[in-house]
């Protein structure tokens, strides 16, 4: 372990740039993009000091701590502002810093037209403090705040345009989505304290040790609920689609890149919790499994092409999830694959936002068609994401995924072959809906409006695509060359140099399989897109009505959240009014009607009051005789 | 040798001083000219009051003595009582100073030309003052009477003046006059109970002493059931005069027909004086049997404590819901009653003085709200006063507070006084129901208050009349005691605890 | 004399001295009391640096007869809990001041009877947490709901003279409660060897368990309508919707404190055994509290409403840590009543600017706010935020300390408690979306945005909620002895953690 | 002959003053009813006194005697003013003043 000082810059610089940006409001219009963006560069080159110099240390002394200040301190509870930079984090930090500073450099351009472009950077630079922070924390306490921090971010961005109703609902859906995930955290972190008494990594880690099955399985199971909310999961995956509201820089950095990537973050850096619970790495599993599915067959079916790639994020981010839940050989995988997935899937967004500044901000890939020829660059760096993403060798994907799918198999028995015919399963959707999307956007005919005029996109704009392109062919590679990633992450998710004894299947023939499978999608895809109308057909199947609905995974929080919650509401509303305050007035007019009557008592004639008084004295003399008895 | 009896007249002295000062008063009214009447009338009753107070804080270390062979016993309790009432006779002479309020000629018949001469020529008679100095004498006399003999006299001398004042009201003549038969015939039928109390009493005892009652009680023998019968009447008797339910049935009406002034001097006097014979009868003549009657009067100081404060809810008059306040404030009283301590004697004493001078505050405010036809006692005509006048509505809200018992206010002090007397002698549920109660009467000070200050002014002629110096003195001092009583009340309860014992 | 008794003077003196000016200068009355309100501010925060946080005992103390024969005295001090609330306090005064400079004008009486209320009832707000005597805590807690009466009655909105009379009513009620209550105590100390109010001489009365269970009642209710706890709570939505937005700031900010205050300070102090007993009931309440809440302020169309009915659940939440008595539980909640109130001043204020210039209190009236008054819509934004307890602002530390310490001992409440979280997210967002997204209606489109004045109140509000949430260490320094003296006395000690190091 | 029965006599009539007063209307009747009661006092004072024999019973009861007399002074008065002005001695009739 080693202390540094220089940690604490990776999240102040971009959060003072942010709050800079903010509260000199229009002032800081004409140059606000371009120091938002130095000030990302320069965090990116802060990471890359820190990264080699973790480099240059070995073993144990390679993680990084830095206290910033002492944040909480009551009873036994102690949280300090402190920050970690390990071998696991500095993967993140690169990532988030240098996709980071690209798609700042992209969004210069990109937003160029837009009257709050100030405002934009100012929020990109707070998503990027805390996701630092996210990423940084050395307790979950301090990772919780940068959670929620790119929650904000999340939401601020996805509502950027929210003088559209739909995009200001979108941003509140992600927001309270990401909610209920951050409900499972906090209740993670309450048993952690309850049963550790200490709520850092280190601390858990040590006493997870010692703790009982089922307080393992509980955080196990907590946690999952927070990676799900905020990694768009299965049963918590609608936001998502949603999401894609906001303007599509972010949509690469926020929604496919970085934030979302979060909860298999979350779920790694835990690895001692699910690691000792087999039943919490089932659930792992299952997640993972059913939402690289559900995402992938949702991606079938969208036309917006942002959705389609939102989709496949889900999806993605299923298979970094299920690789979560295989142990400790899984991790790296996992990794491996946000990595790679961080590079061609923004590539891809980038690529589609490209897209979109050429055709007047239309989505519907039906309108597009036979791009690649006005677009040349966009199309080349989305087609080489697109191969990667389909895991072609040699290109990205195919080192991260095919492992995931390999680790699958090898979980054993009837679970192996179910999570990896899953994964399987899952790449050859994956290779059917992208290649429809190459189809409908790059290749075949043009089908746009005459008023549009698509363009090849400025080179700021293009200039980061291509980087992240490079990234897509190189990194898988590089990642994977000698087991680069595997061994350095070793020493954080796998202490014990577990590995699999026995293999279900040969390297080999996994990485055959998949090719087939992928093959079968993209013939599928190419043969059933050669010609593509302008309107979607509706006489379709019920899967793919399904599909088009995403599942109905809208109808169905609708009927049993919302409407059921809408409901309480006003009933609430009601019984407050009816029965609590009612039962008030109903007190008032008690005493009031008991008022009235007794006034009739008060008859003015003073025979009358004599009467009552005689009936006074009989009640004394009663009473006298009765205290006597 | 026959030795003429020890009376003491320095004890005595305070009463028969206000005694001389009425038949002076008398003497006036039939030999001084018309145009100087009133003001010497007036002179003379404040003179003799003060001259009054003057004595009695002379003696007021020579308590425990028996005056008038054992009559009258002059003790901690009788003292203060004493000063009490006559603080409150001279805030409440300051009131009815005010001639308007009172008929011309009382006798003669409403609307009549007589009356109306006598208004126009400024023949007043003023008749009210030796009157109102008459029932002071019996006043002071009731609280410190020993025996039945002097007990009931106190009790006829202090009240007959006031059936009679009740009647004086120059304005809305049918309604005082109605008041005063109604004060009148319940009065006397309640002091024939009190009487025939006594005379069982006596049957019991064979003494017409407190003190006699008592060892009688201690020694026993006696017939249990002319104790309880007399303990029974003689109760009804004090608790008419403390307006408890049931025989409160004439204050609301009595309180509205009788002319403002008197009914604030009224309520604040009589009440003072009739819980100190209470008081006395219950601690010196009946603790032995208390067993008896505590019982009993704790169940009417509930339903006295209930009654009051709900019964007020629905009315409007200003003067009937200060009439059933007091009934409520009654029962308060009567909590302390039965406590039976010392507390609860020292509570009682300090009560009476602050409800007395915030009632007679209030109703002095009330004097002072008018239309062309006189006074406005129907609260919704009140509405918005607080913009037209808002000092009299400000200080007509501070008496309210006071009997609402809201901290900062003199009431306050007393309500907790009681209370905690209450609850030393293990009453809880009286203080429960007491802390009931006063939740239920807030709701109608508050509304008064409210109606003052939040409501726009209805479109009529309702006014504040500038007061007359006197009312102004008589308002002011109130309210300065009131508030003064809530913030230092140490300046009058330790006095209070130094006087609260009775001798025997 | 203790600076505790200065900071309790100076405001009356102001009071005093706007009794002499002309109303007709309503800018100058208004000066005098800024002027006063500010002095005060600067006065007690020179009290917190002589504050000696490692000391456990009162501070500050002065004690002087004031009714000898019940040995009442005039006796003031404060701990740590008392002190951050009276520096809370004394902050959020200027602040109101500042905030509505206008909102006086249109009242029923003048503008200088709307300063002499409201510096006396911060002379109450200081002394009803100073206040070292039962009784005089009693008598202050009682005497300032008229000053507030008088506050929304005569210079509310809407049904103000019906939203007062509850208010004062349901007040009353309690208070007439605890004044049983007190008298109890008091009779029981005279039995036990010399009558006392004093708080520590209570505190350390044996009482038997029955007794004590009525006791803690009489408290119990009197604090749970102040605070308000469902469901007691009704009165609350219909005083914040008339009330004036300072006003409403420290009812809600400030005087409804005095309800978790009280809970802390005597019922716990005094009935250790009772708060035990009652614990499982009241959690119940706070949860109930919490949920409900959060419920009703989604279903609100009033703006003012909501936002009363999201403090109804941070009520739950501040009921909820105390009665968890665990030490996280409990600093939790002292620190959630500070947060609270800068949080709740922001939202009033913010609303109040709002309505003010929309002339309706309506969320649905508004839209588009972001467009047309960005500095007003962010501060709204950033209100709500800390309402919904976001992490950095200082709400989420006290919330977060609450839910922690609750969950040890009662895991099913703090999880309850924890899905408020997802309500508050929605009340919240909700409210912004409609109010600030979307297009600018017509009508709202002339909404002009914050004045300097406007900023500068709003500023320190803010600024004090980001800077506790990122550094709550000086609050929490001086209220977790306040903390360890309580479970000390009330007999519990923090839950072990099941597996040691 | 048993000097209780004039304990029994003085209570036989004070029932019917006190049941008089209830079931009369006319305002001097009610008055004669409680100045019936006031006598039976007194007969019941003298009748104690004689029993117990002391004499503070027959000095009560000429107490008794004179303040009834001063009673009717005033009673008089106050209904001899309310007949000349209602023309009416009815206590029914005198009922303005209620709830």
């Amino acid at each position: 372990m080693t202390t540094s000082t220089n940690l604490v810059y990776l999240i102040a610089l971009p959060l003072f740039s942010s709050a800079l940006l903010l509260l000199l409001g229009r002032i800081a219009d004409k140059w606000g993009h371009i120091f938002a963006t130095l000030i990302s560069a320069s965090v990116f080159a802060v990471a890359l000091i820190e990264f080699f110099a973790m480099q240059g240390r070995d073993g144990l002394a390679r993680p990084a701590t830095q206290k910033i200040f002492e944040w909480i301190s009551v009873g036994s509870l102690h949280v300090d502002a402190s920050l970690l930079l390990d071998q696991l984090s500095i993967c993140f930090v690169l990532l988030i810093s240098g996709v980071g500073t690209l798609i700042h450099v992209y969004s210069i351009a990109y937003m160029s037209h837009d009257h709050d472009r100030r405002r934009f950077f100012a929020y990109l630079n707070f998503f990027i403090a805390a996701m630092l922070l996210l990423v940084l924390g050395d307790s979950y306490l301090n990772l919780y705040v940068g959670w929620e921090g790119v929650g904000l971010a999340s939401y601020l961005l996805i509502g950027f345009w929210n003088q559209k109703p739909a995009y200001a609902t979108a941003a509140k859906k992600a927001f309270v989505a990401n909610r209920v995930g951050d409900v499972g955290l906090s209740l993670a972190i309450m048993i952690a304290f309850t049963q550790f008494g200490t709520v850092t990594f280190a601390g858990v880690k040590e006493g997870a040790h010692g703790a009982s099955a089922a307080a393992l399985t509980a955080i196990g199971a907590a946690l999952l609920l927070a990676a799900a909310g905020k990694s768009a999961q299965f049963p918590l995956q609608s936001w998502l689609g949603d999401a894609m509201a906001g303007p599509t820089p972010v949509s690469a950095l926020i929604h496919a890149a970085t934030m979302v990537t979060a909860g298999v973050y979350l779920i790694t850096r835990s690895n001692f919790i699910f690691d000792a619970s087999p039943t919490a790495q089932l659930m792992v599993v299952s997640v993972g499994a059913i939402t690289l599915l559900f995402g992938a067959v949702i991606g079938t079916a969208k036309d917006d092409i942002k959705k389609a790639l939102a989709a496949s994020t889900m999806s993605q981010i299923g298979y970094m999830i299920l690789a979560t839940g295989l142990g400790p050989v899984g991790y790296a995988f996992a990794i491996m694959h946000l990595l790679t997935h961080g590079f061609f899937k923004a590539g891809m967004f980038l690529g589609a936002g490209s897209v979109m500044h050429g055709m007047n901000d239309e989505v519907n890939m039906r309108r597009y068609g036979a791009i690649r020829k006005v677009m040349p660059i966009t199309a080349a760096t989305f087609g080489l994401g697109y191969l990667a993403i389909l895991g072609v060798p040699p290109f990205a994907g195919f080192y991260s995924k095919d492992k995931i799918i390999e680790t699958a198999f090898n979980a054993g028995g009837a679970k192996g072959i179910l999570l990896g015919g899953a994964a399987l399963l899952g790449a050859a959707v994956t290779a059917f809906y992208m290649t429809r999307v190459i189809v409908l956007t790059f290749t075949g005919t043009k089908r746009w409006d005459e008023n549009a005029k698509p363009h090849e996109s400025p080179i700021l704009m293009w200039a980061p695509m291509a980087v992240l392109a490079l990234g897509s062919v190189t990194s898988g590679f590089l990642l994977s060359s000698g087991g680069a990633l595997v061994n350095w992450l070793q020493p954080i998710v796998n202490e014990n140099h577990e590995n699999h004894a026995e293999e279900f299947l040969p390297p080999l023939v996994v990485s055959l399989m998949a090719l087939v499978v992928i093959a079968i999608g993209v013939a599928l895809a190419v043969f059933k897109y050669r010609t593509v109308p302008l309107v979607a057909p509706t006489n379709v199947s019920v899967f793919t009505k399904a599909a088009r609905n995403d599942l109905y995974q809208d109808s169905f929080n609708e009927a049993v959240f919302m409407r059921p919650g809408q409901k309480l509401t006003s009933g609430l509303v009601k019984t407050d009014y009816k029965v609590i305050d009612g039962l008030l007035r109903m007190i008032g007019w008690i005493i009031q009607t008991s008022s009235t009557a007794v006034r009739s008592i008060q008859s003015g004639f003073v025979r009358s009051y004599a009467l009552i008084m005689v009936l006074g004295v009989l009640a004394l003399v009663v009473m006298v005789w009765l205290v006597t008895l | 040798m026959l030795t003429s009896p020890k009376l003491d007249y320095a004890l005595l002295a305070p009463i028969l001083i206000i005694l001389a000062t009425a038949i002076l008063g008398v003497l006036v009214e039939a030999f001084i000219k018309q145009a100087l009447r009133a003001r010497l009338q007036l002179t003379i009753s404040l003179a003799g009051i003060v001259i009054a107070f003057e004595q009695l804080y002379r003696v007021r270390n020579q308590g425990s003595s028996m005056a008038a062979i054992t009559s009258v016993s002059i003790d901690g309790a009788g003292i203060f009582l004493q000063g009490t009432i006559l603080v409150l006779a001279f805030v409440g002479i300051l009131l009815i100073a005010d001639q308007d309020h009172f008929a011309p000629q009382a006798s003669a018949l409403p609307g009549s030309i007589e009356e109306a001469a006598a208004l126009e020529s400024g023949r007043a008679q003023t008749e009210v003052f030796p009157l109102t100095l008459f029932a002071v004498s019996g006043m002071m006399l009731f609280p410190v009477a020993t025996d039945f003999i002097t007990l009931f006299v106190a009790l006829e001398v202090l009240s007959l003046p006031l059936y009679l004042m009740a009647g004086l009201s120059r304005r809305r003549r049918l309604l005082s006059q109605e008041a005063a038969l109604k004060y009148f015939l319940l009065g006397a039928y309640s002091s024939a109970f009190f009487l025939f109390g006594a005379a069982l009493l006596y049957g019991y005892s064979g003494s017409l002493s407190l003190n006699g009652l008592t060892d009688a009680i201690h020694g026993g023998g006696g017939n249990d059931v002319f104790l309880l019968l007399g303990i029974a009447f003689v109760s009804v008797g004090l608790l008419f005069k403390v307006g408890a339910v049931p025989f409160h049935s004439w204050t609301p009406d009595v309180y509205q027909g009788a002319p403002t002034p008197i009914t604030g001097f009224m309520a604040a006097a009589t009440k003072a004086a009739a819980f100190g014979a209470t008081m006395r009868i219950f601690y010196v003549g009946l603790d032995a049997a208390q067993w008896s009657w505590k019982p009993i009067i704790s169940v009417i100081a509930v339903v006295t404590m209930l009654f009051g404060a709900i019964a007020a809810i629905s009315q409007r008059d200003i003067k009937r819901i200060l009439a059933f306040s007091s009934i409520a404030h009654a029962g308060f009283l009567l909590t302390a009653v039965v406590s039976l301590n010392q507390s609860g004697l020292a509570a009682l004493l300090f009560y009476s003085v602050a409800y007395g001078l915030a009632t007679l505050g209030a109703f002095g405010v009330v004097t002072l709200i008018r239309d062309s036809a006189g006074e406005v006692s129907d609260i919704n005509r009140w509405l918005g006063l607080g913009k037209k006048s808002p000092l009299i509505a400000a200080t007509m809200s501070l008496f309210l507070l006071s009997f609402a018992g809201i901290p900062l206010t003199s009431g306050f002090v007393g309500k907790f006084a009681i209370f905690s007397a209450a609850y030393e002698s293990g009453n809880i549920y009286l203080v429960v129901v007491g802390v009931l109660a006063s939740a239920i009467a807030v709701f109608f000070y508050l509304r008064i208050i409210l109606m003052l200050f939040f409501a726009d002014a209805s479109n009529d002629s309702v006014s504040v009349v500038i007061p007359p110096l006197l009312t102004r003195v008589a308002i002011f001092l109130s309210a300065i005691v009131t508030i003064l009583l809530g913030l230092a009340p140490s300046i009058l309860f330790d006095v209070a605890q130094n006087f609260a014992y009775f001798i025997r | 004399m203790s600076i505790l008794t200065t900071l309790q003077l100076l405001p009356l003196i102001g009071a005093g001295l706007i009794a002499f000016l002309p109303v007709s200068n309503a800018k100058l009355v208004k000066q005098v009391a800024l002027g006063f309100a500010v002095l005060v501010m600067i006065v007690s925060i020179f009290m917190a640096f002589g504050f000696e946080k490692s000391e456990r005992s009162l501070q500050f103390s002065e004690s002087r007869s004031w009714i000898s024969a019940f040995n009442i005295n005039y006796a003031v001090g404060i701990d740590g809990m008392a002190l951050v609330l009276i520096l809370m306090t004394s902050i959020l005064v200027p602040i109101v001041f500042l905030a509505g400079w206008n909102e006086s004008e249109n009242g029923r009486w003048s503008v200088k009877t709307f300063y002499i209320l409201l510096l006396v009832l911060e002379t109450m707000m200081i002394g009803v947490f100073a206040a070292t005597d039962v009784f005089l805590f009693y008598v202050i807690f009682e005497a300032m709901l008229l000053p507030v009466y008088f506050l929304i009655g005569g210079y509310g909105s809407g049904e103000r003279a019906a939203a007062a009379m509850k208010f004062l009513l349901y007040s009353l009620f309690g208070g007439l409660l605890m004044l049983a209550s007190v008298i109890g105590l008091y009779i029981i100390s005279t039995n036990q060897g010399g009558g006392t109010f004093d708080i520590t001489k209570l505190s350390e009365l044996s009482i038997d368990t029955a007794t004590q269970n009525w006791l803690f009642l009489g408290f119990f209710i009197a604090f749970a309508i102040k605070a308000p706890l469902w469901p007691f709570h009704t009165w609350l939505p219909t005083a914040a919707k008339s009330a004036t937005a300072g006003t409403s700031t420290l009812l809600l900010g400030v005087l409804d404190k005095v309800g978790t205050y009280g809970m802390i300070r005597f019922c716990m102090s005094f009935f250790p055994e009772a708060t035990k007993t009652f614990t499982p009931a009241i959690i119940t309440l706070a949860v109930i509290s919490i949920l409900y809440g959060a419920f009703l302020a989604i279903g609100q169309k009033d703006i003012n409403s909501l936002i009363a009915f999201t403090s109804i659940s941070h009520f739950g939440f501040i009921t909820l840590g105390i009665f968890a008595l665990t030490s996280q539980g409990l600093s939790g909640a002292i620190f959630y009543m500070v947060n609270h109130g800068f949080s709740t001043a922001a939202l009033f204020l913010t609303a109040g600017w709002m309505i003010k210039r929309r002339g309706s209190s309506q969320i649905a009236d508004f839209g588009g706010l972001q467009r047309v008054a960005p500095v007003l819509a962010w501060s709204f934004f950033l209100a709500g935020m800390s309402a919904l307890a976001l992490p950095g602002l200082s709400s989420f530390v006290s919330e977060f300390l609450v839910l922690v310490g609750s969950f040890a001992k009662y895991p099913v409440a703090a999880i309850l408690g924890t899905t408020g979280i997802i309500l508050a997210s929605l009340y919240v967002l909700l409210a912004v979306q409609r109010a600030l997204h979307g297009e600018t209606p017509t009508s709202a489109a002339g909404i002009i945005d914050l004045n300097l004045r406007e900023k500068i109140a709003i500023g320190p509000v803010i600024a004090v909620l980001v800077l506790l949430g990122f550094y709550p260490k000086p609050a929490l320094d001086v209220i977790n002895p306040t903390t360890q003296t309580i479970m000390t006395h009330v007999g519990v000690s923090d839950p072990i953690a099941k597996v040691v190091k | 002959m048993d000097v209780s029965n004039y304990v029994y006599l003085s209570a036989l009539l004070f029932t019917i003053g006190a049941i008089g007063v209830v079931v009369r209307r006319n305002a001097i009747v009610i008055f004669m009813c409680v100045e019936l009661m006031l006598n039976a006092a007194n007969l019941a004072f003298v009748t104690f006194s004689r029993i117990h024999g002391n004499l503070s019973g027959q000095v009560a009861s000429f107490f008794t005697m004179v303040v009834a007399a001063c009673e009717v002074v005033v009673g008089l008065a106050i209904i001899v003013a309310i007949y000349r002005s209602r023309r009416s001695a009815s206590v029914d009739d005198a009922s303005l003043l209620k709830r």
